[in-house]
């Protein structure tokens, strides 16, 4: 390996930065909220640190702290998982529209 | 920690190819629904390999289910029932305590350190710092902004003398503390740095008007992703980089972005108001005369046009009329009316958000138009109906130069041939600058919360 | 380093297939030849690898086939760039146009 | 080689950077020659550290400096004298040269792995005849393609009886003799792979026709961008690794971004020929009755025209018709006519390479419009002029499901009042099928060389 550890790291943060802006830069304003909060849920990926520090760790405080950190990291990651995926079900839900329309103006949309 | 085994890098390499497309997925219209799938499959998956990765002998494995258990019900409750006004609180929610727990990673890692003797490269020490820092932030201002937009504290800029000064002494702070852990890792400075950490949360989002809120949410999603990039430096762990790096790389795009279509720079919003600015609404109000009208009028209006355009704004949103409106633009479409919405980009509480509520009201998607698409109808129109939005059709943005939407693209409802307005007094909007259309004399006002007035005006229109 | 060096360089590889595409993905067709050309020239920077091998080796016929390969590594590189320029140059300079134009047609165009 | 400064390591980095943005750099127009420049300036730069990398100590200086002063005399000679139309064979063969520089590189590579007892790790062996192989497939496939397009051979398909199953026993040869190499590295068989390369390169380009070798040109440079990223791995150097897959991907992907333009299938491309479809026009010569003029008579239905279009195509670029062409819109728009050239994508010999031809004709920007902004204007068009263009304006590309090029978008000077072919006969364009505009009414055939006809329509209209 001629790379020195600190380069590589440096190396694959750079990459990710321009495939980060490069993949989002043709969004659609229509999406920015989906957009957000599903990034938003990829951040939640700190969960596997957590767990990782959590469960080597002897240190009973330490223990506490790390179990508060998963609790706190399982919440941004499923919840924004599943909140960007109702936003979603909705656009794609209004497509076939009409019927279902009449049926929700019968209930009485209050 | 043992070395990683082979088999767990490669999965991790394969998440992070996965969170890539989910981002691109998430971009586009047809894909955004299977984007977010897969991202949610990576990290799912990823949070599995611990248990798989024998040589790590990972303890407390009863105690960390139950945490990820609870945590996923809390995030799962949360995501179900939160009405769709509220995304933006939510998505603040969720992004702090993705912060905060970034912090505490930093912090459990750090302690790991000391209790190893301490020998960690400067670098290493360095970015734990940050993640301790600037998770701290992350996590204390996205709680502020939740408060203020769940309006738990009010949401004018808060204010008060010597605040600069407190902020000021606050960074010093952080930096200095950061300075000692990395000279000499102690656990009490990381504790304090991430205590300090908290209060500059709390100094940048106080000073921030309600209505800026959406971009420091969105600046304090890149600012996790990158705390999470960093958390992922100091664990060894790829997956987090790359993935915290695409967030903070996509976040900090997607915040200039935003904050261009609001005709508006990112450094005027943090720190407009610790400058004196303020970024809310002067809140003067106009005594000029205006045309203002019953429901009943509006409705007749309304009743024999042919062609109308509505512009729905953040009133909406606020008063949650997006349901009867839409009833009404049925029941004029029932009357003959070719109906459509124009949808600012920046119209409601973040961006895009309109569509996200016009579709939880079952709005069909070909009634909604971009501006681009529609700015050409509005001349063609006969009633542009504006439910709580005021700078959105500001033609201050085109005809005032020193107005602070100057330049910001419009839509052009003062085209139209009749435009009511439904909105509660004379207040200006978001910019605090006047309207002029309201003055216009094609102009009606219809004055009330957008809900009732809607409601009202549904009424009226049925019983033509 | 927790990395293996071959996942290193795949992951290298990896984000740099998606910049490659994410970022050349809105291009013109206008564009197509000299984007063609300059890709072309980007990958003479194999001439790196050339000089490192020969500079380093003590074997004669290794010399001689080195020396080869950095020749043609430099056509590569230097000739793509040069005629990329060339090219990118014919389309700037046209804008003014007008008096050029007709001071060309008087040359007489052959 | 001793260990890599850190410092050359960052340098390396940069200069990755630099060539991401030379590429986004070159996607844009405004961008393209800064973006080059800066790719060129970040090649340069990496190719002197080896002379500051004191640990290294370089060998043979005045040798390696002679040779690099040789090639690149040789490389700016060319791109220097180059005509625009042979833009195409310039590539391909710069192309070919990186291709065969990097297996040579690989072969020295080869030679000191088996110096220093052969013992490499399995993956470096494979990559090692991975860039052997593919880049004298490389080298061998663009001299070839090189010779076609300089006519330096036929341009038809070379195809013989068992050729199918000798490239078949190449094929297989690479893979028994890289297999070899990963298992035993020695010199003899890394030569022979090489050799065996070549003979690959060399038929798979043989039986492709003279309009496909565009298609085949950019698929080999990506072929060589691959090369030369798997020859960064060989030698541990992240810079080529970077560079060579940038250049593989977005290879790839203009590749196939192409064959989409011309509605046709890479795997087509290539194995077609071997497949036993013809991928050259089939050359039938019709015989339905055709309206044929004089240049006189069609200088004087452009003379009178308000409004022309031309559509300059393959034969334009053949016959180098592009200068007299200009001088002719010139003397049209003096007489008052507005002149627009449509240019579709695929038009010219290779994609793109029409704007490259007419840039160079000093055709002012603005007269240059693309296929989607044009088509609507050709029915209010007085004259289209197709100069050596056949399939692009083919209406069987929208009328006749069974044709080769059914569904490739076309310009639709079809629509124009009067439709003025200049070619040299009845023989068909390159997807070798009947073109029915030919035979319409409204179409008028001016035979000759595009050159010659286009000097006599230019006199005859000065004449007027
Ligand atoms: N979407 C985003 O991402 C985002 C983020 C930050 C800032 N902004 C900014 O927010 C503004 C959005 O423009 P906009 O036109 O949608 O909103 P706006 O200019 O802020 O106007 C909202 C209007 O709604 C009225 N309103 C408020 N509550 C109401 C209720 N309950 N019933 C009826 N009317 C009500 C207000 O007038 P009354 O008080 O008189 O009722 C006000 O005039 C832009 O200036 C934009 O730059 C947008
Ligand atoms: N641009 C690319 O990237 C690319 C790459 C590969 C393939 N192609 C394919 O090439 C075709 C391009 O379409 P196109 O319409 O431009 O060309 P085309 O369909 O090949 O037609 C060229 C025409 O020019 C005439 N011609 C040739 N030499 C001439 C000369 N010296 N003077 C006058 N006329 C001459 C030929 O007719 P005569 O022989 O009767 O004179 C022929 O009809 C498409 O089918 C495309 O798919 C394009």
């Amino acid at each position: 390996m001629t790379l020195d550890t600190g380069v590589v790291w440096l190396t694959i943060f750079v990459l990710s930065v321009f495939v980060g802006i490069e993949v989002i830069s043709k969004v659609s304003s229509t999406l920015h909220t989906p957009l957000m909060s599903g990034a938003n849920a990829i951040h939640g990926i700190i969960l596997l640190g957590a767990i990782l520090v959590t469960g080597t760790t002897d240190n009973n405080i330490a223990l506490v702290v790390g179990l508060i950190a998963i609790v706190l990291a399982s919440v941004n990651m499923i919840g924004g998982f599943v909140v960007t995926d109702r936003m979603l079900q909705m656009f794609s839900r209004r497509k076939p529209a009409k019927k279902q329309e009449q049926a929700a103006q019968k209930d009485g949309a209050a | 920690m043992p070395a990683m085994p082979t088999w767990i890098q490669l999965v991790y390499l394969a998440c992070g190819v996965c969170f890539i497309l989910a981002l691109k997925g998430l971009s586009g219209p047809k894909t955004a629904r299977n984007g977010n799938i897969v991202g949610a499959i990576a990290a799912v998956v990823a949070c599995l390999t611990p248990f798989f990765w024998t040589d790590l002998h990972l303890h407390h494995i009863p105690l960390i289910v139950a945490a990820i258990a609870v945590g996923s019900a809390g995030g799962v409750y949360g995501a179900r029932t939160v009405q769709m006004t509220q995304m933006p609180q939510m998505v603040a929610l969720f992004n702090g305590v993705g912060g905060g727990a970034a912090a505490l990673v930093a912090l459990l890692e750090l302690h790991e350190v000391i209790a190893n003797g301490g020998n960690a490269p400067w670098f290493n020490l360095a970015a734990t710092a940050f993640t301790i820092a600037v998770g701290s932030v992350s996590f204390a201002g996205s709680i502020i902004t939740f408060a203020k937009l769940q309006e738990l504290m009010t949401s004018r800029p808060v204010v008060f003398r010597g605040l600069p000064i407190v902020f000021g002494a606050a960074l010093v702070a952080v930096v200095v503390l950061a300075v000692l852990l990395v000279n000499d890792p102690q656990m009490w400075a990381g504790i304090v740095l991430g205590m300090v950490g908290l209060l500059v949360g709390v100094l940048l989002v106080l000073p921030v008007g309600g209505a800026d809120v959406p971009i420091v949410i969105s600046l304090l999603n890149a600012f996790t992703g990158l705390t999470v990039a960093a958390g992922g430096y100091v664990l060894s762990n790829v997956l987090l980089l790359i993935g915290g790096t695409l967030v903070g790389a996509s976040g900090t795009f997607l915040t200039l972005l935003m904050a261009r279509a609001m005709g508006r720079s990112v450094t005027n919003i943090l720190f407009g108001a610790l400058r004196g600015a303020s970024t809310l609404g002067g809140g003067e109000i106009s005594t000029r005369p205006v045309k203002s009208v019953t429901p009943e009028d509006a409705a007749i209006m309304l009743g024999y046009a042919d062609r109308v355009i509505i512009v729905p704004g953040y009133g909406l949103a606020v008063a949650q009329a997006q349901h009867t409106l839409r009833e009404l633009v049925d029941v004029l479409g029932e009357r003959g009316a070719k109906v459509d919405y124009a949808i600012h980009p920046v119209a409601g509480r973040m961006p895009g958000h309109m569509n996200v509520l016009l579709a939880e009201a079952q709005v069909p998607y070909e009634q909604l138009r971009e501006m681009d698409q529609i700015n050409g109808d509005f001349k063609d129109a006969d009633v542009a109906l504006v439910v709580g939005a005021n700078d959105v059709v500001n033609p201050a943005a085109k005809t005032t130069p020193g107005a602070p939407i100057y330049g910001m693209p419009i839509l052009n409802a003062d085209e139209a041939r009749q435009i009511i307005f439904m909105k509660r007094s004379m207040r200006p909007g978001f910019a605090g600058i006047e309207n002029e259309l309201l003055f216009d004399e094609k102009t009606s006002l219809l004055f009330g919360d957008a809900k009732d007035s809607m409601s009202k005006l549904l009424n009226a229109v049925k019983a033509l």
